[in-house]
């Protein structure tokens, strides 16, 4: 099992800080593994980046930034076989990367482009989820079905601290442990729903607290810690295989980003502790990890970092060089007849 | 009843990938025992008492379908299907259009409608509305216990998501000739339940017999139209009676603003104009909340109502 | 404080069994606080067992049968001043017998008559909830409304354990506890909804359980125990008054009366358990306790009986005796204006 | 969006009663910023940020009303405010006919509708129909500024349970007069937008723009009607103008199927029969979701296709 190093009340942590804090380290990862966690969170971040460029040049629409969010979404994915499903929600957009979908898929979601409108089976990733919550009962279900079928196959829905409140995330959650779903469900708290802070969403003192009122168990990680985070969910992901129902994995940060392009934090966000929890984020965090370790070097920073560039150039330029789509798509496919 | 159950049991035979889910559905069989015998014939898997959650069931089904399953979902009463109109318009009907038309949901939704039970508030509604008006889903609504049986069975093997409701009153009808085994009514067929030359009733659910009475009643000769598929309509017939009768007669148990019943007037009015002799009249339920039932005779449009509608129009 | 003797794991239970099982007692209720509770539950076994009676005569509707559940519904009104505000489900459609509404109006909602249709305000008491959980948030904006304009008086929501599943539930109770509403969620967990155990409705150990998910206190009580559930209520409304907010009581019993009159539990009921159930049924048990206490003999237990019977022969009477409603109430009362 | 502003600032002035709840109301002031200032003026007890749960906000609401106030909920945006539709349809709109008519639910829903912002799914919704079939529940669209006001105003004193859904187009209008102070649009009254003779064009919300622009484009006369209040439906205005012009055009931008075109279609078709010279023509969204926002000008009725239709209808 791994390491943890415990940080913060009942937070795990594996990754320390270099100095007071020792690094710890997850049995069972390799050296390999290890960069594959760092190519991937750098992908992420140059998506993330990027986007919020090309939105301000007028080449993608309103985004939701996922700064920050890189370790939660890395990690927990790399936890993950092909056949399990992914359930994201407009945070996790860009999720599909890290199963190999082009760059262009996405943003062609962000540009309004039908090339964006993907088949989850062909990825494992279920549509992007615009309505909070909802499409917890989908992870769920997809799960139990799997289950009932005697399938391999299990499944993780990401949300967040918001989305907590909703009777969907209640519902999904209780009929997950009911039928002893093998999912994951996975909560990032970033302390924010747009402008509301998670102390005004719940008095609850941890949202991985909720997981006992369905009988399932409730982890909490530092959500910066992609160690922790892979960890984490590997353990759910391993209780999920064995027949033991769901997880409730609350990974907790901190959105040091606006909630979307069209979002103006500055009227309800603490300035100081965005500054510090940027200084702390979990890609820098991680590649001085690496580097410590000895597995990073600039060489391979600004390698890893170019081809994910390059990814996005392409992609980009794909994006744009899709042909205008069918006008006459605006009455087809809702139905099959 | 008895034609719903057995559809029931005929489409999970024949297909492995139908499982039935809902409250109360598997050692109760469904509190109008529409699923009796299903959990001992098909075991717990796919005859699954769930959760008191019906954006839950409706929400899972979602998922369910994505893992190759067609779920068919009771709502226990129209009323409380109310909690999963999130699901049905925000992904029910939207998920296959968002897949770009690759991914089918081919999930039925079941529920008892309307009134004439006299049961508590929230026991007889008649919301179709909302359904039809949901992009991405099919509504039908049967008459007779056959239809019942039919369309329920043509539901499960669409690939689209079909709302079945049944009207509460058909679970008490007389017994009728129920076609044995496998029987399919195609979605999206209206139904001439009666001929006649002078004026068009058209009618669907519990309503048809309503309107049936009133042909009775009627001197003159009233063709009575059953639209049994709310959406996709059938135009080509509602359109073809009335260019024959020349007049027509909605009749709908739902409150009247917004009803379906609006939607075939409008119909009418579009495609129909130049047939038509005289006002689209609709004889409806009315804009309050479905009455405490020692007056629900009052809301529920009766023959009489239809009557006088009809010789109104006839004397127009 | 009272006096709770400890019983079945954290559940709390005041009166005993005769025998093996020493009687507790609550401090601060008078002898005539005790035949209060008596008189209360007896109004309302009398109303419930003439209610099925009059079903079979063809004189009310379907019903919704609570026999057996008196202890918790006398036992939490005990603890309520005249200002809070009762939001009850079908189960205690008679709740509002003891707040001084006559039988008749009662027998006229099951009757489907208007008389039925009361106003909340004359007696505090909220209309009869027939959605299952869609008033657990109606109790909790009450209760907060209250709180905003600084009015005395809380609110209690009374809902079954089925309820618990509903995204509802879980909507209002976070609501409740964010907004420090002075509400009770008192939860009738009778084992069924309908025909679905409570062992398929959540993974949960107990339902009380679920509070700790709200950031909010869980308490368990026997149900069939009159005196448990008013000290648990109690405190529930003490804390609310002293503006802590909301407190989940799950009070636990088995339900041994079909779920309505409409319903056949022989399908999916245990038998035996209804035998033994029944054997120990609230009412008879707090009799026993009131006798063994010296204050209860036979003259006063059937002068209380009969008196009650008279209740509902004049209600039943006065129900039957309401003019016919007017048929033009089809259309009237949907709007103001 | 100043207007909206405006409104909540003047009622809530004038009424301590009237309150205001939503995600992201209070130190936000709103997404769109209607409820910009209002936390600071009022303070926290009546500028509420709620948790996100749009049918605990509806059902919480009720309750306040209960205890005496008048609750102002926010959905932030209309496709987020299906999750309450059980509170609505269950509770809102029932809650006074269950106390015999006694007991008053004056509470306000405001919610962004419609397309034309080119946002992500589930943003440009236009769900109008859902509101207007429930009994028990008043809908006002305002389509200028000053409606905005009169309209909000209006419904926040009303002591019916009132929907007022604001298109998201005239958020970003231009600016125009909007009268200061108390400004009310009593509800149940349309608005001749334009006058004319040869054809009516029926619209209301973002659509009175579409048809204006019709109406220029058009070398007849047009007269365009804004409804306004679709619940409770000023018929008179609108009978009148199709008994001058005899031609009725009716647009929507709702998915076309039981949307409130056909309510507006069926009025005409009843009451208006013998003055109708043509059909009675609807140019509205089709039968699929909202499309992804590259192509959403096809789908949103266009002056263009107004036009066409009234031309079509000229010359039958
Ligand atoms: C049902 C619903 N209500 C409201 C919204 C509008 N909305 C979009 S994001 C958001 C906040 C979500 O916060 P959280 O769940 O914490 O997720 P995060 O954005 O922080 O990742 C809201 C209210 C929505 N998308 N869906
Ligand atoms: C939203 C909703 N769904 C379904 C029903 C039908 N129904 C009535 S009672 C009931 C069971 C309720 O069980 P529980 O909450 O345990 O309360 P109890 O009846 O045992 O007091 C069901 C499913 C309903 N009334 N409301
Ligand atoms: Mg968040
Ligand atoms: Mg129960």
């Amino acid at each position: 099992m791994a390491q943890v190093v415990p940080a913060e009340g009942d937070m795990r942590r594996v990754i320390g800080d270099g100095e007071a804090q020792p690094d710890g380290e997850v049995e069972g990862l390799t050296d390999q593994d290890l960069l594959e966690l760092y190519r991937a969170m750098v992908l992420l971040r140059t998506y993330d980046e990027r986007s919020v460029v090309y939105h301000r040049q007028g080449r993608i629409g309103t985004y939701a930034i996922f700064w920050g969010h890189e370790a939660m979404q890395a990690g927990s994915f790399h936890a993950l076989d092909r056949e399990d499903w992914i359930f994201p929600s407009y945070r996790e957009s860009a999720i599909g990367l890290l199963r190999g979908m082009p760059p262009e898929t996405v943003l062609a979601w962000w540009r309004g482009h039908p090339a964006g409108w993907w088949d989850p089976r062909e990825y494992g990733v279920a549509s992007i989820a615009v309505p909070i919550a909802t499409h917890v009962p989908h992870a769920v279900g997809f799960a139990w079905g799997k289950k009932l079928r005697g399938e391999n196959g299990c499944a993780i829905a990401y949300f967040g601290d918001g989305a907590t409140s909703e009777g969907a995330f209640h519902e999904g959650a209780n009929f997950a442990a009911v039928m002893r779903a093998p999912v994951v469900l996975f909560c990032n708290n970033n302390g924010w729903a747009i402008s509301t802070p998670v102390s005004a969403q719940t008095r609850a003192a941890t949202l991985a607290g909720k997981a006992a009122g369905y009988g399932m168990p409730g982890v909490r990680v530092d959500g910066g810690d992609v160690l922790a985070v892979f960890e984490a969910t590997r353990a759910a992901v391993a209780r999920a295989r064995a027949g033991e129902g769901p997880t409730l994995i609350e990974a907790v940060t901190y959105r040091c980003a606006p909630h979307a392009t069209a979002d103006d934090p500055s009227a309800y966000i603490d300035a100081e502790r965005v500054e510090a929890e940027r200084a702390n984020e979990c890609l820098g965090r991680y590649e001085r990890y690496l580097r410590r370790l000895g597995l990073l070097g600039d060489d391979l920073v600004e390698s890893i970092g170019g081809e994910a560039k390059e990814a996005m150039r392409a992609g980009i330029a794909a994006a744009e060089a899709l042909p205008e789509p069918d006008p006459d798509l605006v009455t087809r496919n809702a139905y099959a007849e | 009843m008895e034609a719903v159950n057995d559809a029931l049991l005929v489409e999970m035979e024949r297909d492995d990938n139908v499982m039935v889910m809902g409250e109360d559905v598997g050692r109760a069989g469904g509190v109008f025992r529409a699923t009796a015998g299903l959990l001992d014939r098909f075991g717990p898997d796919r005859c699954v008492d769930t959760p008191l959650a019906e954006a839950g069931i409706l929400g899972t089904a979602v998922g369910l379908a994505m893992a190759g399953w067609r779920p068919v979902c009771e709502m226990q009463y129209e009323s409380f299907s109310y909690p999963c109109l999130d699901q049905l318009i925000c992904h029910v009907g939207r998920y296959r259009w968002r897949t770009n038309g690759k991914m089918e949901f081919p999930i039925t939704i079941r529920m008892p409608t309307g009134g004439g039970v006299k049961a508590p508030e929230l026991h007889e509604d008649s919301p179709e509305t909302y359904y039809v008006h949901t992009p991405g889903i099919k509504v039908a609504i049967p008459s007779t216990p056959a239809d019942a049986k039919g369309l329920l069975a043509a539901a499960i093997r669409s690939p689209d998501p079909v709302v079945i409701m049944e009207p509460k009153v058909l679970y008490r009808s007389p017994r009728e000739e129920v076609p044995d085994g496998e029987h399919l009514v195609p979605l999206g067929q209206a139904r001439i339940a009666r001929e006649g030359d002078d004026v068009t009733l058209i009618a669907y659910g519990g309503m048809v017999a309503v309107a049936e009475q009133a042909a009775d009643e009627l001197e003159a000769s009233a063709e009575v139209v059953d639209v049994r598929t709310l959406k996709p309509l059938d135009e080509e017939t509602l359109l073809a009676s009335v260019a024959k009768t020349g007049r027509a007669v909605i009749v709908q148990e739902a409150p009247r603003v917004a009803g379906f019943g609006a939607e075939i007037a409008a119909l009418l009015a579009e495609k129909a104009i130049l047939d038509l002799r005289g006002p689209v009249l609709r004889v409806t339920g009315y804009d309050a909340p479905f009455p405490f039932w020692s007056i629900e005779d009052e809301h529920i449009p009766s023959a009489a109502r239809v009557v006088e509608a009809a010789e109104k129009l006839l004397s127009f």
